[in-house]
């Protein structure tokens, strides 16, 4: 078991033929990842790596029934492209780009909405369930198959807690990237639930950083887990009001400081982990 | 991104959103000359990148062309908050009959759109949000909702507007929401919009901030001279120089040169060089995919910096590769060469290639290499963030 | 009984200090509907025959308990009106005005389906209970209390009907003007429906007119109903494509032939009348 | 109401949906000087309100310039489908690879706009909806949705498009619904829409009606010559006149006058005349509360058509009250005097008043009341209509 994605995913690249899309096609093929087709506009009956490339998404889902998509496109095409794997059917898709509008992605979210879809992202660096599918840019090497769920704002930080996990011998089930844009499709409240139900996973680790309200929410959800949640924060350091690359890291108001977030975690029962070697000490308190 | 007052004062009233004919002074005689042509008293605004100007005394007033033209040399040569007072913005004094409070902003809560009215203005929001919460009447709107005039009326009521003042006031918020929308903005306020005396509504001051993912859909407000910049204050010359090259960067107040990789890592590693003791200098993004180019720079930015001790290198291979790391540090040590102690851990996508370009150009350029400790996924990050600590102490 | 409107509806005038609007306040005041308030943006504080008049509509329902509403305002402003009474919690809008903007009106359709209000309109003549309310610009001297209720997209046509059948000595429960607009907020069918469940109702006279496909639509809830249903349609000697007053009345595809409306009336079972004096030769079929 | 194609496509261009570079020609010269211009074959096209107008004959090709100069004064002095022919558009004739189709109308059956794509052009899109289902690709969007570009894309992969040219199209589909929006429209078509021999999309027809009663929003189309008029052909002298009045007013070819309150019973009592033998010389509605100079107006209309052999009144007043109606038939009665006989029902608001007003009238000017007979609600409506068949048949 994991959660949004395993080896039977059917997953497109909407974006194949460009630099990225392209460059980490390849990767993800080479991790096993069930990659059925991808889309570019107007190169319909290409094929990139020996997969076959569409215009749109409906011939995509109509010729392989495909069900996941990741998005390597351009910051100002997301939107669109997005709302088109919603419209086909597309139930869980995946945003690689940066820098999305914000209306643009309060858009999507509403048609997401509308539809059911689960959307990640966007600058998220994916997901992956190790030894069955890798999603969006993450590094395989610092993952192993295991039983701690890992959900973070950002690629860096999910590639370092699981490098930790893997070296100490815990391993992951599924590690999932929010994202670092301020609009997120999905937050740490969606994919904490999916945690708790998924019975692989023993324990969660959720990174979260300055900026947003994305911690303070996850309250309601952390206090009602049967499962330890262990909680990181980054940014206690951080100077307020300045945009640290993330433009979701900017503090604004009272709900975004790292003093916030830290309490709302506390409050709700998580074990606060303040470097990466904290994780493995507080996972040894628990028989998991 | 923050507008200064004088801009979003433009973009109001290209949407017929009632100001002043103010005018911005530069120079102590300009102030004079403005109140000279206006003939009354008038007021004296820093324009700052920032909040709660008035408290800390960015305003001022002068009944004379003379004090005029004294309170503005007095703001020009000051600074407020920190920030250096580059411009004024001058407008007459108007009889205040009450000051009033119109805001729209994001909900990232509940993921609508806010429209604010609060009977009390010319104070912080927040204060009066705590202290009157009844003072203040909401509107929340889904993203694609459109807004309703009627909303204006309610809005307006609240604020007290009766007859003809409820028409007027109403379109001024229809105004701002058209306003919001059309520049996606992501904050538009109106504090305080004054009634004067002779019943007419005037925004006193006026704050935007921009969602600078969508200026892409602005290109007019490049042409206006409203330009990417902080959301409070302006960049130093370093970042200026880092923006040049689409780097983000911003100066911090300590000693260690942060080159991590992920702004999530930068962020977090910011905090690790504090707990072991350290403090950084900067805070640095490479962006999605860097070019070895531009990594080359990054470096720049740091090896320049006279306050840097030591340089704290991270790279955990995602959309950015290894290889090109690689060889964006080797671009770096062959051209510019390092000067300072630089400490570095390298994992993640393509790093056998990466070590592997290491290697090589160890081999013929061993000199270059001599300030540099590269270590791999077997060293902790924690270990990495202390030893750059050590580095920077030893200076 | 009697539907969509009676003696308790509290009802309110948006428009009520304009000729128009004052004059059938008058009327509908005469006749005994019980109007609680009425609106005109910016002369909230007068009063208008001795009724209060607000600036919004909210205040009306804060303040008198509004239910029901009147619109006579420029067609430009009706969307903007009716709306604003939808959010306000108002759950029956009578818009009187003609010329409606389709676009708009199909704006208005879809807010109102949201809240569940009812809209009437534009270009009715109204709604009208005998002896209990009348809403909007029907003449009292057409309708007496009886059991026959009346469904129609014409104001004139309505009165020609109700006269008839007080003439006759059936009387009316309900007589209910659709409105002549291209888009409407209500339709036969809505409106048949609830005939069908109002007790006092014992037959429900019909009159549809060519353009639109609000007759053919009917056809299916018609087929459903337990009571007689008499229909009659004008425009069988119209000239086609032709704007005959109202803008429905446009013959556009075969949908909107009076032939196809006559055709779908019969199929359906309804019994169909040439002139006004054919409708209480069919009712004396029936024991009612 | 319906533009016409070179109307239509003025607009289109403003969409960049692409067209030729054709040409108005209101003479035999005009046509032939674009004929030598273009120096190509030439298609003229009769401008008529009306569809159908190939079938009908309102297309003609030319090869030279003196051909197109016969070709046009043809076209010029004949009437197509009943209308004459005051305008031709003159277009190159192209090499075509394929006629498709494209189209965006309302659905009032589901309140939806329906945007539509057939790859089967150039010939009645209900035709082939009877024939072929298959070949059209229908999109049902809610009045307030956004139109989104892939969309377009998956219509335009329906006609055909591939690479570039899929682009191209996905585009011109994006545009149609734009102009559709923007101008409040209820039926764009492009039929045929052309793709040429060297792989060029354009539009070989346009076809627009618009929401009458949305133009107000819309003021640039007066400026651009586009007015109000009905959906099929132009306006009579007196259909013109009675415009100038604001009365909504239709001639037809019968001889009785028909002077109806309301549209409802216009229509009605059109019907009622045909069932007892007669023919309504016109359709007329008062509009909502007339004054009475303006109910003397449409006496007017009708006493002076020559055809009108009598007059058959109703009102039953509701928005139209009695005691107006009656004051307007007493000014024409007095200022103009009424030649046909004329027989009325009145009765509904304020009938009380206007029997008043009649009574008074008649008691002063028993002579202008010679030719009208006046009944109330004791007489049903079917007699007033069967009395008028009576009056005119006595002519």
């Amino acid at each position: 078991m994991a959660i949004l994605v395993d080896k039977s995913s059917k997953v497109i690249v909407q974006g194949i033929t460009g630099g990225a899309g392209k460059f980490h096609t390849e990767r993800m093929l080479a991790y096993g990842t069930k990659i059925v087709a991808g889309t570019s506009p107007g190169k319909g009956g290409e094929k990139v790596l020996d997969i076959p490339v569409y215009d749109t998404v409906e011939e995509c889902v109509a010729n392989h029934d495909a069900d996941t998509s990741v998005v390597f496109l351009p910051a100002r095409f997301v939107m669109e492209a997005v709302i088109e794997a919603i419209y086909a059917g597309i139930k869980f898709v995946v945003v690689i780009p940066e820098h999305i509008p914000i209306s643009d992605m309060m858009t999507v979210r509403k048609e997401a909405q509308k539809f059911g879809t689960i959307v990640l992202g966007g600058n998220t660096a994916g997901i992956i369930t190790p030894g069955e599918a890798n999603l969006g840019i993450m590094p395989d090497i610092a993952f192993k198959p295991g039983r701690v769920g890992t959900v973070s704002r950002s690629g860096s930080l999910t590639y370092y807690v699981a490098d930790t996990l893997s070296r100490t011998g815990y391993g992951e089930t599924t590690c999932v990237g929010l994202g670092g844009d301020p609009v997120l499709g999905s937050t740490f409240n969606d994919i904490l639930a999916l945690f708790e139900k998924d019975e692989k996973t023993k324990a969660v680790v959720m990174v979260g950083e300055i900026g947003g309200v994305y911690e303070e929410m996850a309250k309601t959800t952390i206090e009602k887990m049967s499962k330890p949640v262990i909680g990181m924060i980054g940014g206690i350091f951080a100077p307020p009001g300045k945009r640290m690359g993330h433009a979701g890291a900017i503090v604004e108001g009272e709900m975004g400081t790292a003093q916030s977030k830290l309490k709302a975690l506390e409050e709700a029962g998580a074990h606060i982990a303040k470097t990466f070697l904290d994780i493995p000490k507080i996972l040894e308190k628990f028989n998991i | 991104m923050r507008l200064y007052e004088y801009e979003a004062k433009q973009l109001f009233s290209q949407f017929n959103i009632p100001i002043t004919s103010g005018q911005v002074a530069e120079t102590k005689e300009q102030a004079k000359a403005f109140a000279e042509k206006t003939k009354k008293p008038v007021v004296l605004k820093a324009q700052i990148l920032s909040g709660g100007r008035g408290k800390a005394g960015g305003v001022k007033f002068a009944d004379t062309p003379l004090e005029a033209g004294t309170r503005a040399e007095e703001l020009l040569t000051t600074s407020i908050k920190g920030f250096p007072v580059n411009k004024i913005l001058m407008d007459e004094k108007l009889d205040i009959e009450k000051e009033l409070y119109l805001g729209i902003t994001l909900d990232r809560v509940n993921y609508k759109i806010v429209v604010l009215a609060c009977s009390e203005g010319g104070v912080e929001i927040e204060e009066v949000a705590r202290r009157n919460p009844h003072l203040i009447k909401k509107i929340s709107l889904d993203v694609d909702q459109r807004f309703f005039p009627f909303w204006g009326m309610s809005l307006a009521r609240h604020l007290g507007a009766k007859g003809e003042n409820l028409k007027k006031l109403s379109q001024i918020v229809v105004s701002l929401f058209n306003l919001f929308k059309q520049y996606d903005a992501k904050l538009v306020e109106i504090n305080p919009l004054f009634l004067t005396k002779d019943g007419r509504y005037i925004a006193g001051d006026a704050r935007m901030s921009l969602d600078d993912d969508a200026l892409f859909r602005h290109p007019e407000l490049a042409e206006m001279g409203i330009e990417i910049r902080h959301e409070e204050g302006e960049m130093t010359e370093r970042e200026k120089l880092a923006r040049g090259w689409e780097i983000p960067y911003l100066d911090l107040d300590g000693d260690i040169g942060m080159f991590p990789g992920g702004a999530g890592f930068g962020i977090m590693g910011n905090d690790f060089i504090h707990y072991f003791g350290g403090k950084p200098a900067n805070f640095m993004d490479s962006g999605g995919g860097p070019s070895p180019e531009r990594l080359a720079r990054m470096l720049i930015l740091l090896d320049e910096n006279p306050k840097v001790k030591a340089i704290f290198g991270a790279r955990f291979g995602g959309i950015s590769r290894c290889d090109d790391f690689a060889k964006g540090v080797v671009i770096f040590l062959k051209e510019h060469g390092l000067t300072k102690p630089m400490v570095l851990r390298m994992t993640g996508n393509m790093w056998q290639e990466g070590v592997r370009i290491f290697q090589e150009s160890k081999k013929e350029h061993p000199e270059i290499f001599k300030n540099i400790e590269i270590h791999g996924i077997e060293t902790p990050i924690e270990e990495i963030a202390q030893r750059a600590v050590e580095l920077a102490k030893q200076r």
